[in-house]
């Protein structure tokens, strides 16, 4: 099994999250982040303005069997690009074990 | 001054006071009915609405308004108004001008380019409205001689505010993401509680909407304002109550967003009627309104895909309408249900459709132009990162 | 209408506007100090019990309490006030018996099922809050004859409705999560911005509470109303500053959502006595109230163990029936240290208890009644998950 | 009391009511415009200081600015007000007082002692405002005599506040992080709908500010009422629109923060000449007050490096002695626009300064001492982990 | 040293944390997320019903010593359990080193 | 690739942010989490006075290539250290794989 956690532009998380359906990847968790990278972005508050790089994406976690790991990187590629500046990354690594806590189903049966 | 008219001048100010603080009312519900990326861009062009308004209106509107009448149709216009017995007056109807403007805005909210929005709220005060209120409540306007009832301004205030919106969110068109594939998406507002906050302070500015226009209180002018004050609270509160259960029963749950629409649907209807209907007359028009409203809101958003996200256009546009029509109905004095007959009820149709159809020609005509030269419409990215980043370069939610 | 009724009837107009105004006060507080899971739905009870309120009172329930009264205990019912003169005085008479409605919604909030409110709250407006009124505030009720005095409702009003709510607030039981190990446990509200906005606007209406309750302004009255205005303030302000300065003591820091109780409940406390007392006297009953409403908070959550989220029962029945004995202490004439002696202290004490025996157990006996019907309280699932999300299908709180 | 004497005394009462409801809305702003950890101290600060504000000037700070003069100074002490026809005087007076203590509030936030602040405003409305006072409104003053005007406050009020404030923002320094390797670092306020809000609820107030100093409306004054609303309105109204266009140029968009902030900057400059200029008049003055505004915030920021988070300095005291002068400019009766020479704008600039030097050499004295003794400022552990926490072991927003 | 993230109802937190407590398991950190699954929520807005798999769950990272693993996932498990639809999931991976920052301390000493 | 997660004090940010940027880590993303350890804060309200251990904290989740782990680490300890109780945690661990959305770059590439 692996983690694939995605940083995004929070306005192409609706088309991310369609994309992911579309491959059946129905199960994942997200939340906002503050990035901090390449894009900056201009501020006046009460005259002083000032540009900041701390920028509002958001940021999912998807844990999936390994033959999923290919095209759910391949379909958040595709989606989240715009080209620009601040289209933010994709990282994976490896989860050891999973478990449904529902069921108490372990491994690739609790990711179903 | 006598001691009559000190009186008029004190109530016609306090009520004054009231419907300007209403400005704060339509700020909090259209903020709150929207999402948190927006609000800067909302407040901005709710206090400009009202700064452009309380200029213009006072340079030249308020005299095309109640200037001597041209042919019944429009005031003799003069600069800055400044009869001195009658700046009480001034104020009250500067503060219902900025009304009228203000309520555009919620229709079109949350994609609309901020110097366009600027430029028709100007127009709106300066034309739009003081046009077709001299119709009404100049004594010498073509509606006014034929008898139409529009005591407060379910028409001349509400209609007019709310029809330009129908044109407004039509030519601006839907937000990005709220009708997909045919169907109608929620984009819920980010905080009802602002929202609701917003419609009490509306209701508490609605007595003196009302109660004010009055315009005396001395005399037996007195007992006139204590029933309106009356009829206004009852058709507030069954617009509440029959919203409420119309959604109860719709959907299952009693719904929060409708019911506080159902409020202002209540009390934009018996705005027209409030001094002309009894307090019955006034709960059977604020359940009529209440009920209308949510079927409004559904069949122009569902039916006539038409994005309005405050529902402006059923509140202001067609409770507006429904209020004035019914003073046809319930007006005591006149009323079908009085025994008057349908004479009353015809003129009151003829009112509303005249008032109508300005209102949506003016507006498309001043629209249409804006669109030509400036633009109606932020660009995508715009709107998707949220108007107040890039309109004003700032957020209005920080840490 | 001569001069000086049309300057009372503008006067109870006004004030009955600023009374309106405190239902906005009401619900911010109490959504404040509450979850925010739960804002929406404690903003259909505060609307809703002012919507059914105002159409109940008119429709019967202003008779029963202003009617002939039948033995001195209940007014002779009559269907639909339409006194010609009188409206001024429904609205303002039916702004209160809302504010007695309302005073309940906090000290059940977060658990309470909503259409069983509803049921309550218009039982409170149709028969609760109007018998025991009548006693006091009709010429002819058995209190009034005594010689009781509680010139704005701090128990006829606040009291009555601290009463109910502390009846409503045992049976329906505490929060989940609220007494763990016989330990009580905090739960704070989720915005005192919101909450402490509301003080203020209750603050602000009620001026126009107690000074309204003179009911006039014209010749003598005058100077009664700006006295009553001053009294009222210094004991909010008084309210305030004991408060604060108890808990600084007791905490080791300044309390927030203690002091801003102590401002209601200064204010309540010299509800009853605001025309009756001299400002020194008000300041007094004021810091009393502010000292009291501390302690009876916690005893009330740590010894009593009853859950009342906002300290309505302590803001409103405690301090409402201290304030009313305070009036036999205080009261400039008759008061025991004006040389009064202890017979006005008596009536007052009979008064209060006459009053909460009435509320505690009518109060009872309907809730019982309805627990046996349709249940108090919502399910466990409920109320963990927010009622907003299953009571109304919406989070009040988006994007 | 026959009529006049009533209508005048209901419109201070009034007016006295709306001006307290001001108190709200400087809560709102001062909380908009700094950041959430901070915002429970706020409230406490603008809750305190009005309340003990109330206490205070009504224990004697009346009597020290309206009992007979002493050497044109001071008034004659004593003890808690009771004239008996005259409490609607103390009661608008004490709201006034109120006023002036809140505004330095705004500029100290976030890093400042709240028992030091506590001591602070007591002495601002027991002697810094009342003596100043003094001067300008009692008719025994020196300035009075000398034909100074300052209609509602201008200077009396807002000015005394604002440079109060200047004198406690240098003496307690900036925030952490306000300035940085010299350079000015923003830092933006939490919530700038509640902010707006409050802006709202201060225009809204400021009608019984302005409008209520005319301490009468029978007779001949309901016409000057009249004007005052409107002068009022118009200077407010060209406030928003000329910082609205100025930010739009120089930054580029335009700001809400400035705009609001010009709102205000129209309102407190119009304040003095409110009743001696015409309407066009008051727009000029609320243009140039909202050009001055925004490089005054920008000035005393960047060029002074004093930090005041919500530009109180600039707000109340620049606009304030700003709009005291202009009186000289723009007086239909006197002003030299309108042919009356130098003479009243000298009279203007001596007020104007007299109350600078005043305000700025008690608080220096009064704050110095203060800091020698209490100190004037938290730790660094508290300021940077919030004032909420630590100095009153709550957080205001919750879950 | 493993990493056990979990995503749990946020009206079971509070067992949970008591439960963790009960074993020894003093630290860890938590955060709000929208969980994407199984369950489903119902919802109107203004007459437009919609039903939403975005249900706000908590997440909790606690990173311990290897012997700790087995008996915080049974902890969890038990606590978090309702056996309907939207339980949640727990997973868990490796962690190579850890770091007390006031101390400077690693490894396992880090997190006692 | 590694993953370095920490908690630290949000008065700290700042200053980690600042000394990040000097050794050239440039980019990261955070949120505020609530954090659970040995720190207590005492609350009062309305007069039930209670002390938590949680506590508003900051979680930074910053992928760098090995190169960078050690001085990042150090850079973090160094800033984020006050010596009190509850300054927080770094934890490291191994990344399989990095992508930048907007270029598709992978591996220690996509980090630059
Ligand atoms: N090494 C990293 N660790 C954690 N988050 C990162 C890292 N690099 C980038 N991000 C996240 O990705 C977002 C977009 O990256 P950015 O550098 O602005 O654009 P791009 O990837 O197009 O060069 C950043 O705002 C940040 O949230
Ligand atoms: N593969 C996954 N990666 C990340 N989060 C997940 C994953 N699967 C489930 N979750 C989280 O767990 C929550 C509960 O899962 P859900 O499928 O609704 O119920 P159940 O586990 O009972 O089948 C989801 O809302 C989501 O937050
Ligand atoms: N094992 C852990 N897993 C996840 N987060 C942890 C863990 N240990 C500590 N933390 C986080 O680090 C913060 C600081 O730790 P704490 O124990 O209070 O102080 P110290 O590290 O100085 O002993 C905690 O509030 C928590 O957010």
């Amino acid at each position: 099994m692996k983690k694939i956690e995605t940083i995004i532009r929070k306005s192409k998380f609706g088309e991310v999250k369609d994309a992911l359906h579309q491959i059946e990847v129905n199960f994942f968790s997200y939340w906002d982040v503050t990035g901090v990278g390449n894009e900056k972005q201009g501020h006046v508050y009460r005259g002083v303005s000032y540009s900041t790089s701390d920028i509002q994406r958001r940021f999912l976690s998807i844990v999936v069997s390994d033959p999923f790991l290919e095209k759910t990187v391949a379909a958040i590629i595709e989606t989240a690009h715009t080209g620009n500046v601040g289209d933010g990354k994709i990282f994976v690594s490896d989860v050891i074990e999973s478990y449904r806590i529902r069921t108490g189903e372990k491994g690739a049966d609790a990711l179903k | 001054m006598d001691t009559n008219a000190v009186l008029d001048l004190m109530w016609v100010v306090i009520a004054g006071i009231l419907v300007f603080f209403m400005q704060a009312g339509f700020t909090l519900v259209e903020t709150g009915f929207t999402r948190s990326k927006n609000t800067g861009n909302i407040i901005m062009k709710n206090i400009m609405d009202f700064c452009i308004g309380s200029v213009v209106f006072w340079a030249i509107g308020y005299s095309l308004m109640y200037g001597d009448s041209i042919s019944s149709f429009i005031g003799t216009p003069s600069w800055f108004f400044s009869k001195p017995n009658e700046m009480h007056n001034l104020f009250f109807q500067t503060v219902f001008a900025a009304t009228a403007a203000t309520i555009v805005s919620g229709a079109i909210a949350e994609r609309t380019k901020f110097s366009t929005y600027l430029i028709f709220s100007l127009l709106m005060t300066l034309i739009i409205y003081p046009i077709s209120g001299h119709w009404v409540w100049q004594s010498g306007g073509w509606l006014a001689k034929m008898g139409f009832t529009d005591f407060a301004g379910s028409s001349v205030v509400h209609s007019v505010g709310g029809w330009a919106a129908l044109v407004a969110a039509i030519m601006v068109g839907p937000r990005i993401g709220k009708y997909t594939k045919g169907k109608s998406n929620a984009i819920p507002g980010h905080n009802l509680l602002i929202g609701s906050l917003g419609v009490f302070i509306l209701w508490f500015g609605w007595f003196g909407f009302n109660g004010g226009s009055e315009l005396a209180i001395s005399g037996e002018h007195a007992n006139n304002v204590a029933d309106i004050i009356i009829t206004t609270n009852l058709a507030g509160a069954a617009g509440a109550l029959s919203a409420m259960f119309v959604t109860w029963i719709a959907y299952g749950r009693p719904d929060i967003s409708m019911t506080l629409n159902g409020i202002l649907a209540g009390l934009v209807a018996v705005t027209a009627g409030c001094a002309a209907v009894s307090p019955a007359g006034a709960l059977a028009i604020g359940i009529i309104a209440g009920v209308v409203v949510v079927f409004s809101i559904d069949f122009i958003d569902k039916k006539l895909k038409i994005d309005d996200p405050v529902g402006a256009i059923s509140v202001h546009g067609v409770s507006g309408a429904l209020g004035t029509l019914l003073v046809g109905l319930f007006a005591t004095d006149g009323g079908l249900f009085y025994g008057g007959g349908f004479h009353k009820l015809g003129i009151q149709a003829i009112g509303v459709f005249a008032i109508a159809a300005w209102a949506i020609t003016i507006s498309f005509i001043v629209l249409f132009i804006l669109k030509k030269t400036m633009g109606l419409r932020v660009s995508k990215e715009e709107e998707v990162d949220g108007l107040d980043i890039h309109e004003h370069k700032a957020n209005c939610f920080n840490e």
